[in-house]
């Protein structure tokens, strides 16, 4: 049975489907809880998904984990949904919104199985074009135009030249699969830095992730806290194979060192821009920026523990990161503006709240005790394994900076007064539920890591 | 070198600049035709079948669109054309000779011979059946979304 | 031996209770007693295991992070001479702060209160738990949690800028030390596999050995305040006096010693970072001291004086004399926690800190004069005081290496100097601020300074016991003294120096402040031989005010503008660069897609091959 | 027909919409410079699959040209919601969100 191999695929495919009747019968709403529901149980589905191949994709335990990180990433953007669309009253989009998100879902889930260069790209674009819809449905905000117009005009040049890279990916193997056979060299470096430039747009490295702050601030919060995480992890996962699979068996060893160039570069732009800021999806936004320099460290460590270690890495960033947007999506809802300000005496409104974003902090800073802890020690292991260094060190000090800004937050959300006048209703109860639920595995993951670090490197297979 | 060629080629890098020097986006987008429909002609050596979809459904699709959004915007021309041409420039050179010099280092062809429709539609249809099958999805998402952005969200300002 | 668990877990229960029910924090005063009961649990804990302990070294371990591809991570708690000493240290400062905290914090309101209390006991049991570490990684982990419960207690009173700042200035300069610290845990780890102290201490001398003991030196600097990562402490007396008499003087500045004690049998392999440790010790010892020669601040005065005492176990360290160190460590604790109590006292019936505020205290508060001049006498070293004996075998331990040693030397005179010119300054003398009505603290608060008093009086004759404990510890079997045959001049010429230092206080302090007349009525002999030699008084004084207050403005200066401006600016600097870079994210669309033609044309050229 | 003087035009189209895209204000301007970009780089991959007879490159320029169709209707039903909402269509007038 090969095709169980793609279970999840035919379950999110059904799951549009009837997403789709739904949203068309007229019941808008129904068609996101149904959208969230498909999404949880296609990422149940998982537990029964063989290997195998079938079509050309083919899945095995590390596409798994992969898709496991995106199926939660969708499932709790879908499930914090509907409490938003309701409060800011874009309820009757709150259909296509899904069908979005689920479209975006389907490529970064086909980008994680296919093993041919063809197919790479259409994923690679499915997991695009959509977004750029979707960041543009709050039709109230000419903010959200506008981020959603840059957004769009970035992923169509960055797109420019991966098609032209991916292009010419297929001439160095002289087939459309992934193959480390080598048939025409000269195009191997050049296909891959047109192939970064089309990465690093989606996974938002340095100097191609001017778009995430504009982006992050105008578009509907839970997309964000999305867009935050899974295509990010789709990107470097799906690079992870292609460095392994192609470009260091057919001898670009050079690679690792442009990724570990863009690595650091990645952490001192992310960390640094971060630091100002004083608008909270901003901050995420950079500090998200940040998050994938130390990716990259991993990545380019070039070994199957770095691999292992990022698919961690990627686990843990879903609690933490996509929980603190869902926590700024509940500051919104609450009718508080997502600054410094706006969040200062939060834990005199909600300490739930609080204290859920000061672990989520914690642990997004890599405090030891918390799950972020564990996902930088272990990309630092993996990156001191390689014997890269400078990469390590400046990683931790770096890490200093980024606990500046984190606990600053935490600083004003616990100890600074409430500054905004007007009364702030209570968060809604659903969103408050899953952010605190994030929070528990972020605090209790923290104490038994090994939980997850073991599948990861299974699922890394070194 | 074939003298028809190398008039194409003239016309088609006359017609980009006209893309993006013209002051109307109307006269851009005819420009664009231009350089497409020659690009078009350029694909008739090389593979008859692209030049078949570069000048019907391409140039046609894309400009048809194009020229719908502008009347639709009733915003054709602006009272500047440039933002900071300057700077555009300066990027430009780099990024021209650096394909320059990236495609330099490629080896010389053995023998191009133009790509037999058949052979190219057999090739296509089995080693990119996958990805033809994402395509579908990818133009449906589109759809999606590009009605999901057009469509009133209802009491909106 | 089961009795540890009690020791470490009691102060956790507590903080436990307090965090997690916000009606019993809420409340003030059952919190705290809450918070004491734990602390007394763990404090008779701690004495039963003292009496207990066999001299053996005993280990609990698990398996925490069984790794695939990496060794595995193992936690666990070792109980040996060192850490049961320690233990008793750390619970009895504890206990006897947290009981004078009730009558020092009576005016903070309940809830307020609670907080104070639950921080406590989180700090506790983290200090407990770095003691009982059996490995690297573990103390790491408790170490940052002690240094987040520092910066807690610093910022306690955040409504006051200048400690919300100083909290960010004791954050910002550990966290460098502590990024040291991780990355050095990161070479041994990467190199060796391993992080538990008995393999480490198995090792041979190797490069990377030396590295990562390096790295675990700089989070001791920073967390033991060596020069220059010295400058948070000062500014940390922003936090409540009782923090700064338990977390600020000593237990967790003294973390850093401990740790370094503890890894004795792994930094005697690398005699050139011991070496290290030494000078920079001793440096420290010998800059702080001049800098609180200056200082008004009753506090910052305890500050530079425990920064100085920090370095001079340090330099014991350094001179891999791990048993000086540890006493010093021992008595250092008691006496300065008395010390800041004390001060605690006469600021909480002065409402200031600063000295030439006060004056005459010595009648009102008699209890306090009493205890705050047994510490002065133990910390300037004078017999039969526990300072005594702990500074005396640092002298001896470092009289091989003669710039240190001669710096340790001219320390001690500068200790009692300024030591007894704040005695002078708060409790002799006619009250310089009429409006005042000084009381003695109440007995809540005269208690527990007394129990540490008598320690600090007794605590230099269980100079064997502590070495003898420390021999039972882990890895110090194969450990030789560093003590040789030392010229029998060193005590005397200590104590002389140190007695030297109480009379200069006097001399020159008490005649350049006070009124003539009532320094004659009171001194009149001794005032008459200094008026005959009034020429000398006069170059001491220029001699003073050239010498030592110019060395003192100058290190102030340097300490100010040079270490704090480089630390500020590096700050400044990061900011600034981050706004800078900010000014690229100007929002047009055109101009930021900039981003991705730059990324593209960097890529080609490593493409290109250069 | 010259492998040299194709990829030489195909740079020329590529450069000359990163010149367009970079310095164009009008949103439908920058949308044919990316129109160009997207051209030019068709342009080099059946000129590689002509030269080396790669049909591969032929195979991606084919679903380039859809997956640009797609782009293109994305992109402007975008534009004409900027347009409603703020009434600008120069893209560097559109600066609300930065820093």
């Amino acid at each position: 049975m090969q095709t169980a191999s793609l279970l999840p695929v035919w379950l999110v495919l059904a799951t549009l489907g009837l997403t789709f009747l739904v949203d068309l019968s007229g019941r808008p709403r129904t068609a996101l809880r149904v959208a969230a529901l498909g999404g949880l149980v296609a990422l149940l589905s998982l537990i029964w998904t063989p290997d195998g191949a079938f079509l050309g994709l083919s899945v095995d335990a590390y596409v798994r984990f992969a898709q496991a990180v995106l199926l939660g990433a969708a499932v709790l953007a879908l499930l914090a949904s509907p409490p938003y669309m309701r409060h800011f009253r874009m309820e009757r989009l709150a259909g296509d919104y899904a069908l979005l998100l689920l479209f975006t879902l389907l490529g970064g889930m086909l980008l994680m199985s296919v093993r041919d260069w063809l197919a790479l790209f259409v994923a690679f674009e499915l997991l695009s074009i959509p977004l750029y819809a979707a960041a543009a449905l709050n039709k109230r905000s000419p903010e959200g135009a506008e981020g959603a117009l840059k957004f769009f005009l970035f992923g169509s040049v960055s797109s420019a030249f991966l098609l032209l890279g991916v292009g010419m990916m297929t001439l160095v193997s002289g087939s459309t699969a992934f193959s480390s056979v080598v048939v025409r060299e000269a195009f191997l470096p050049a296909g891959l830095a047109l192939l970064l430039v089309g990465f690093g747009f989606k996974v938002a490295m340095f100097p191609f992730y001017f778009w995430a702050p504009d982006v992050y601030e105008s578009a509907p919060t839970p997309l964000v806290a999305f867009l935050s995480v899974a295509p990010k992890a789709a990107g470097i996962l799906i690079l992870f194979r292609i460095l392994q699979e192609v470009v260091l068996p057919a001898g670009l060893s050079s690679a690792l060192a442009w990724v570990a160039f863009a690595s650091a570069l990645t952490m001192v732009v992310g960390n640094l821009l971060a630091l100002p800021q004083t608008h909270l999806k901003r901050l995420l936004a950079y500090s998200g920026v940040a998050h994938i320099g130390y990716v990259l460290a991993a990545l380019a460590a070039g070994t199957a523990e770095g691999a292992g270690m990022s698919l961690f890495y990627f686990t843990v960033y879903l609690f933490s990161n996509m929980g603190a947007f869902l926590g700024v999506a509940a500051v919104e809802m609450m009718g508080l503006s997502p600054t410094l300000e706006g969040v200062a005496g939060l834990y005199r409104r909600s300490p739930a709240l609080a204290m859920s974003f000061l672990a989520f902090l914690l642990s997004l800073g890599g405090i030891p005790f918390v799950l972020g802890f564990w996902s930088k020690l272990f990309v630092f292991f993996a990156a001191a394994q390689a014997g890269l260094w400078v990469l390590v060190f400046l990683g931790a000090l770096l890490a200093v900076v980024a606990l500046f800004y984190y606990l600053n937050v935490a600083r004003w959300m616990l100890i600074v007064e409430e500054m905004q006048e007007e009364p702030a209703g209570p968060p809604p109860a659903a969103v408050v539920a899953l952010v605190v639920m994030a929070a528990f595995v972020v605090v209790v993951g923290g104490l038994v890591p090994q939980v997850l670090v073991q599948p990861a490197l299974l699922a890394a297979g070194g | 070198m074939n003298p028809v060629f190398t008039l194409l080629v003239v016309l088609v890098m006359a017609a980009s600049l006209g893309v993006v020097l013209s002051r109307s986006v109307f006269r851009a987008a005819y420009f664009l035709a231009f350089a497409l429909v020659g690009t078009g002609f350029l694909y008739l050596g090389m593979s008859p079948i692209f030049s078949a979809v570069q000048i019907l459904l391409y140039t046609g699709g894309v400009l048809t669109l194009v020229i719908f959004a502008v009347m639709l915007s009733g915003k054709p021309e602006l009272s500047t054309v440039f933002h900071r041409p300057a700077q555009g420039l300066i990027a430009a050179l780099l990024v021209f000779f650096a394909l320059l010099s990236l495609t330099a280092r490629l080896p010389e062809p053995p023998e191009p011979r133009t790509i037999p429709v058949d052979v190219f539609a057999a090739y296509f249809f089995r080693e990119g059946a996958l990805a033809f099958e994402i395509l579908s999805l990818l133009l449906l998402a589109a759809l999606f979304g590009a009605l999901a952005v057009a469509r009133k969200q209802g009491g909106e300002g | 031996m089961k009795a540890f668990y009690l020791v470490l877990f009691a102060p956790f229960v507590s903080f436990a209770l307090l965090a997690l029910w916000p009606g019993l924090r809420r409340s003030g005063k059952p919190a705290a007693w809450t918070s004491i009961a734990a602390v007394a649990v763990s404090l008779l804990s701690a004495i039963a295991l003292f009496f207990q302990y066999d001299g053996g070294v005993h280990e609990v371990r698990w398996v925490w992070i069984p790794l695939a591809h990496f060794p595995s991570l193992t936690v666990g708690f070792l109980v040996d001479g060192l850490s049961v000493v320690m233990a008793l240290v750390v619970a009895l400062v504890a206990f006897a702060v947290q009981v004078y905290s009730l009558g020092y914090m009576s005016e903070e309101p309940p809830a307020s209160l609670g907080r104070y209390y639950t921080y406590h006991s989180l700090f506790t049991f983290s200090m407990l738990g770095l003691v009982f570490a059996n490995n690297l990684l573990e103390a790491y982990i408790f170490w940052e949690l002690v240094g987040a419960c520092s910066y807690l207690l610093i910022g306690f009173w955040f409504y006051k800028p200048s400690a919300a700042r100083a909290a960010l200035k004791a954050f910002w300069t550990t966290r460098l030390g502590d990024v040291g610290f991780a990355l050095g845990i990161a070479v041994l780890f990467a190199h060796f596999g391993f992080l538990s102290y008995d393999k480490l201490f198995a090792l041979e001398p190797s490069h990377a050995l030396f590295l990562g003991l390096l790295g675990v030196y700089v989070g001791a600097m920073g967390k033991s305040a060596q020069f220059p990562l010295h400058i948070w402490l000062p500014d940390a007396m922003e936090g409540p006096t009782p923090v700064s008499a338990l977390i600020h003087a000593a237990t967790m500045v003294a973390a850093g010693v401990f740790l370094m004690v503890r890894l004795m049998p792994a930094l005697q392999h690398t005699p050139e970072l011991l070496h290290l440790v030494l000078w920079i010790g001793a440096i420290t010892a010998f800059l702080a001291a001049t800098m609180a020669l200056v200082e008004r601040d009753i506090k910052r005065v305890l500050a530079f004086s425990t920064i100085s005492q920090l370095g001079y176990m340090m330099a014991a360290v350094g001179a891999l004399s791990a048993g000086a160190a540890f006493f010093h460590l021992f008595t250092h604790a008691f006496f300065k926690a008395l010390l800041f109590l004390a001060a605690g006292s006469v600021i909480h019936a002065m409402h200031t800190n600063d000295m030439f505020a006060m004056g005459g205290l010595a009648r009102p508060m008699r209890w306090t004069m009493i205890l705050f001049l047994v510490g002065a006498l133990a910390l300037a070293g004078m017999p039969p005081l526990s300072g005594y004996f702990s500074k005396d075998e640092i002298l001896v331990a470092t009289a091989h290496a003669p710039v240190p040693f001669a710096l340790l030397m001219i320390t001690v005179f500068l200790t009692a100097f300024y030591m007894f010119r704040a005695f002078f300054l708060t409790f002799t003398g006619e009250p310089r601020n009429p409006e005042s009505h000084p009381h003695e603290s109440p007995v809540v608060m005269l208690w527990p300074m007394g129990v540490l008093a008598i320690l600090a009086a007794v605590a230099g004759f269980f100079g064997s016991t502590v070495h003898e404990m420390l021999n039972h510890s882990l890895g110090f079997e194969s450990l030789h003294s560093g003590e040789e045959h030392h010229p029998a001049w060193i005590p005397y010429l200590g104590l002389g120096l140190g007695l030297l230092g109480i009379l200069v206080a006097w001399m020159g302090y008490a005649r350049r402040i006070f009124r003539p007349e009532r320094v004659y009525a009171a001194f009149y002999p001794l005032a008459k031989v200094l008026e005959e030699r009034y020429f000398i008084d006069h170059i001491f004084l220029l001699l003073y005010w050239l010498g030592y207050n110019t060395v003192a403005t100058v290190v102030g200066f340097v300490d100010r503008y040079i270490v704090d401006g480089v630390v500020n600016f590096v700050t400044w600097a990061t900011f600034e660069v981050g706004k800078a870079l900010r000014r690229f994210h100007n929002g047009v669309v055109q101009d930021i897609l900039l981003g991705v033609v730059v990324g593209f044309l960097i890529l080609a050229f490593f493409a290109t091959g250069f | 027909m010259s492998f040299r003087a194709l990829l030489f035009l195909s740079a020329w189209m590529f450069a000359t919409g990163i010149f367009g895209v970079l310095s164009r204000r009008h949103v439908v301007a920058l949308l044919l410079s990316i129109e160009l970009l997207f051209n030019g780089v068709n342009l080099a991959l059946l000129t590689f699959a002509w030269a080396y007879g790669a049909l591969s490159a032929a195979s991606l320029a084919f679903l380039g040209i859809a997956v640009t169709v797609a782009e293109v209707a994305v992109g402007l039903a975008i534009f004409l919601l900027v347009v409603r909402l703020t009434g600008k269509a120069a893209a560097d007038e559109l600066k609300q969100l930065a820093g």
